[in-house]
């Protein structure tokens, strides 16, 4: 149990933190507006490619796929180095973290070459197309239609809660190829072109004004046999990959945390004097930041386990259950703190440029999107 | 002892449903929310101002129905239920309870009938920056009858006709009736959390004021009149609370997940049961709080304390659960769930944010345990 | 909506408080230690007898019975008059509460005429015998069995979680007369003479050191069919009537409240001063006096309603709910103030005489008995 | 970086728990729950002395095996877990350490080999009163080398031989070394809320005490000892939270209701995700004080403290709720589940309770943002 760099970690980390200071771009734009500005994106490829040239994209990666060719604990301490510069939005995450693993693992020998580098360097990107109306997050219930018609596939229906399905160039899909077995075995995974013909993308409105989800709509959609991820009927199992990638990947919520609200409550006044010297206060700071540490603390028990080539346990689930949570009890309790002035959203006039009132308007979200708080007890329960 | 509402004030309450199904849907409430020039429903204020609800607990002689405080206790549940977008509340529980605290014969005779009329909007011009309102935060002052300062931010302020204002005049804090069509009045309209509520920043520079009450009550005035306010504004909570809650009911009986209705399912079935919980706790408190405010009793400020702690929980987890138990509908703009969730916050923090009332509630504690 | 009384009710305190004044005896002992004591007991069935003679017993059941001919409100009056005094426990509200009104509701008239009146006046007491070690809250899932002998019945099998069967003179009896239907159906109810042959009681020993509660045995145990209480088969339907009354009859949780908590505060310190002034005490503090209230009140809307003979609705099942896990989490802020000192539990010692160690050892149990926080929440869902 | 025990430590804790589970079973804890007169386990003691855990983290010159902090923490887990009957915590964490950060080569020569050897009991007597520990509450006195005044309660003060002692010497606060059989000592064992450990009220009068560390240094040292206590008791508490947890799940899957087991239901399984998800946030805190422990690092302040917030909560909520899944069973005296919960209100108080150690972490985090 160690949390100071080897000589060999501090070096790597030295190296990292000097070519970042060198190359960092400054933020371009929010992620949270569904990076609606072509400028936007163009930073965020930019920033990619050239993490890429320089090792630091999908550090784990064999270099043949354009990846660093290093180990788990180079990329944690990237990762640490690169969360103190403002870096561009990372619309690659779910491409990288879930669907070209995927691919990576279950996919054929010509999918891997044409994907894997694309995607590493930011030029290509992809969406996960599960979920569906009538199927919320019971996966297994998807009824999106692949029908054979020669040797090949014709896809109709639809999935909704897409990420970045408006940005993205390929998709992963999980289809019903077979109607008449029960409703895991019927299933089969795909990738497919977003912006073949068949395809309609719809942005769903958000409460938070924002649209980052989109409505998928598939008619007639043809798809070659090559394009099928792994067996026909096994896209349940595969599935349940890329799943399990998508957990490990959600890091952190982001957004105001307790500094935030230590700042805040430095100027505010309670009945009985300054914000910040009022004991309740101080308690739920507490409780807040044990909850951060703590997460941060499991992902780094994860990563150890990873780094030694062991399968992580269940505690690698808890991330979003405990911090979308957090993040809604912090910007609840920060509102009432700024008491009657708490309605202004303006980021103008709200108090640290209404960070709690966005977060409070993001964090449903965040406790619904990549399973219910609901659905992740249960996973973490068996 | 008799805890309940009588006969009349059911029948007042399923009228006033009934009246708020047909006027106010859903659709009204979004017309003022997707619009930011509109800061509330004028129709639905005219129709309002029609069945006399601005003026059901004004006495008769001031062109009141002179109901009681529990009447209109009765209204704001429906309008809470039917998230009104409308300046009732600044007009009649703030603005009209003040008056009726503190006002002279002759402010009462001019402004009152307006108000019961529904040809006044009122507001009620307090705060001036974050955090709870103590002496210090006011600036504003009143010097030879003119207002200067400024308030944000005022509920309803972009459609109010009066505010009441409160500012120092002598050193000493006290409340002001400054019409807002006059001289040395600037209005921005703000974006908040709630946008099918309207909120301004009030600027005065040279104002006409006139004191309302004595001369350094304005803090206690203030709070006499939130004590009111507090109790009013529990039931729209609760009428919030209550709606929330049969919109996650009826979802997830509607709703299926691996082969039957997600309501079916514990997690979700106690999620209901936690709400309707704080629900009935709050409604209890709220009850108290009403009778507390119709009897004009000593307990007013322990029971509207309690009252509006109670509602403020019941209001804020109802909202995010019944969200939450829409799952990924819960969030989309289209979905009601977002209104309720917007309105629990607008509706918390607008008298006061709870974690402050629970300090008075514990202070009204201390000193009934003293007496 | 009224709190103050009306004339009539003005007078109706006022001759209970008077009565009170003249004839509430001191309290004589705990009924936490399970009435062990003879004396205690004895106390207990004084009191009863003489608020019988008086018409305060069972106001609301007719005088033919016993009680007291009067109305709902008479009965919230006076109990609210009578917790204004140290009176002796009440081993009474069982079979006040639930087993008795059973019998009168589904019952024949013999044993109307038999049981009503002696229980009425505490000369007899009755315990209730659903609960089973297989069964736990699943009433319908009960496996003593009553076998047919002739026209009387055998009884052979166990139930657990009696509370009080140690000194019941009766007990009402949930069996199995008929294993071959599904579960719910085959079930009939008794009443059984505790003091026969072929019942054995066994307390059962508690964490908190008392035994409220027992294990009771049926060996053979001989039963008349005019014991029968409703017809054969239609013992899951009569233990819901009984449960329905339970549901009612549980009122306060009584022990250390929120004012308590504020004595205890005055005297004590904290890292930021005297804990009176601690605003996460007092917020705490507010949280738990709007339950109680809310509780209070909630009882009073119940009451309100029963007065005007409607049925209330499910607001009357939240009291436990709720004021079990408060007594526990009142307690556990309580020994968190008096900090390294909470561990003492000797009451000469303790602060308070040790009220909030005695609430925290009692604080399980509470949650528990008479259905789980679980169970209770499916009923409300329902 | 590496978050996680090594090969050599996850041996230990192998060895640990086999160990436990034949000399500690829960018979051998209520032996002592059950018998007042019976202050530990005796047997127990002699044993974990062979193996020799109270010596683990002394200097081998000491006669310890100079294994590291993060060893001990191994050892603490195993013993939370197991409900070790014996005055280890008092005798280890809290007086070993005492002498290690203070002690005088002479003190530390005559002490640390017979705590590690198992022949010295300890028990650090700090309190007096009811309250957070602070300079007001320090009455007892020393003059002359004598200690007069009473400490109340001194967790495992009966069984102790050798007690470090908060006391006063000319106004300024120290901490003393005592020996308990000598002259000036009356004890008293206590009634306490967990039986399986031990207490008392130590009365000094006259008592010959010598100083432990610099005269004025005795708040700043018990801070120094209680946040390197408050990471060891941490990991006791990750233990038996732990184990509290297995009690529930092992009791839900065998357990039937309405057809299937309780365990399959939603209620039961959500409770059980929250235990385990409390407990991991626990361990992740721990893990991280027992770094900053063993690395003597900068941060150890705000670790130890979030690490005993976390690990409070932790093996609270657990206890609790492993007892609430058992049912009716779980309140029984024959049950173990309020063995857990006994010894988690035990564990949670006896080095202050959480309450304060929040206070201490934000003022931590507050010194950290301004440095």
């Amino acid at each position: 149990m160690d949390f100071n760099d080897t000589p060999e970690e501090a070096a790597y980390r030295e190296a990292a933190r000097a070519w970042l200071k060198a190359n960092a771009p400054k933020r371009a734009g929010a992620a949270g507006g569904g990076l609606a500005d072509p400028a936007d994106m163009e930073a965020c490829r930019a920033w990619q490619r050239r993490k890429a040239e320089a090792g630091y994209a999908c550090i784990t990666w064999p270099k043949q796929w354009g990846g660093g060719g290093g180990a788990a604990w180079q990329s944690v301490i990237f990762g640490q180095e690169e969360a103190r510069f403002e870096t561009p939005a990372n619309p690659f995450q779910i491409g990288l973290g879930m669907c070209v693993p995927t691919v990576m693992t279950v996919g054929n020998e010509a999918d891997k070459e044409r994907f894997v580098r694309p995607a590493v360097r930011g030029e290509e990107i992809w969406c996960q197309l599960f979920s569906e109306p009538a199927a919320g997050s019971d996966v297994a219930a998807v009824r999106t239609r692949a029908s054979r018609d020669g040797e090949d596939w014709a896809i109709d229906g639809q999935k909704v809660w897409t990420s970045g399905a408006h940005y993205s160039d390929f998709g992963l899909l999980l289809a019903r190829t077979d109607p008449d077995v029960p409703k895991h075995k019927g299933l089969t995974m795909f990738w497919i072109d977003m912006k073949a013909p068949g395809v309609e993308v719809r942005p769903i409105h958000q409460m938070s004004g924002a649209s980052n989800f989109n409505e998928v709509y598939f008619t007639d959609l043809r798809v070659k046999d090559a394009q099928r991820v792994g067996a026909v009927g096994d896209g349940w199992k595969t599935s349940l990959v890329t799943l399990m990638n998508e957990r490990l990947a959600i890091g952190g919520t982001g957004g105001a945390g307790h500094r935030t609200v230590l700042k805040l409550a430095a100027d505010i006044a309670t009945l009985a004097g300054s914000a910040v010297k009022d004991a309740a206060l101080r308690e739920k700071i507490a409780d807040w930041f044990v909850q951060a540490e703590g997460l941060k603390y499991t992902r780094y028990r994860t990563l150890t386990a990873l780094s030694r080539g062991q399968t992580p346990g269940p505690e690698s689930s808890i991330g979003k259950v405990v911090s979308a949570s957090l993040m809604q009890d912090m910007a609840n309790a920060a509102l009432e703190l700024e008491d009657q002035f708490g309605i202004i959203a303006d980021p103008a006039l709200a108090p640290l440029g209404g960070a709690f009132q966005t977060a409070l308007m993001n964090a449903p979200g965040l406790r619904i999107a990549g399973g219910t708080d609901e659905i992740l007890r249960n996973i973490i329960a068996e | 002892m008799n805890f309940d509402f009588s006969d009349d004030q059911k029948f007042l309450k399923s009228e006033a449903r009934k009246f708020l199904a047909a006027r106010c849907p859903p659709a009204a409430v979004r017309a003022v929310l997707d619009d930011p020039d509109r800061p509330y429903d004028r129709e639905l204020w005219k129709a309002v101002a029609a069945q006399g609800w601005m003026g059901a607990a004004i006495p008769e002689e001031f062109g009141g129905l002179g109901l009681g405080g529990i009447e209109l206790c009765v209204i704001a549940e429906e309008l809470g239920r039917a998230l009104a977008p409308i300046p009732f509340a600044s007009t009649v529980y703030f603005v009209a309870e003040a008056l009726m605290l503190a006002g002279s014969p002759a402010q009462k005779a001019k402004w009152l009938p307006r108000i019961a009329a529904g040809e006044t909007i009122g507001c009620f011009a307090t705060v001036e920056r974050p955090g709870v309102l103590t002496d210090g935060q006011v600036q504003a002052k009143v010097e030879g009858g003119k207002l200067t300062g400024v308030k944000i931010p005022v509920t309803d302020g972009e459609a109010a006709d009066l505010a009441v204002v409160l500012a120092r005049q002598g050193g000493r804090i006290g409340l002001f009736l400054v019409e807002l069509a006059g001289a040395g009045v600037t209005r921005e309209a703000l974006e908040i959390l709630d946008p099918s509520r309207g909120a301004a920043r009030l600027a005065f520079a040279g104002a006409p004021a006139e004191p309302l009450g004595e001369a350094g009550e304005g803090m206690a005035l203030t709070e006499a009149v939130l004590n009111r306010a507090a109790v009013l504004l529990a039931f729209e909570q609760l009428g919030g609370a209550d709606r929330a809650l049969e919109m996650a009911r009826d979802y997830a009986l509607g709703r299926y997940a691996f082969g039957r209705p997600i309501g079916g399912y514990q997690a979700i079935k106690h999620k209901l049961a936690d709400i309707y919980i704080k629900n009935e706790l709050a409604r209890s408190n709220a009850y108290y709080g009403a009778w507390a405010l119709g009897d004009g009793a000593a307990e007013l400020p322990v029971a509207a304390a309690a009252a509006r702690v109670a509602a403020c929980e019941a209001f804020w987890f109802a909202a995010k659960e019944s969200l939450q138990t829409h799952g990924g509908m819960g969030f989309t703009w289209d979905t009601d769930c977002h209104l309720y969730y917007r309105r629990a916050q607008q509706l918390g923090l607008v008298a006061g944010a709870a974690k402050a009332w629970k300090e008075r509630l514990v202070a009204g504690l201390e000193r009934r345990n003293a007496a």
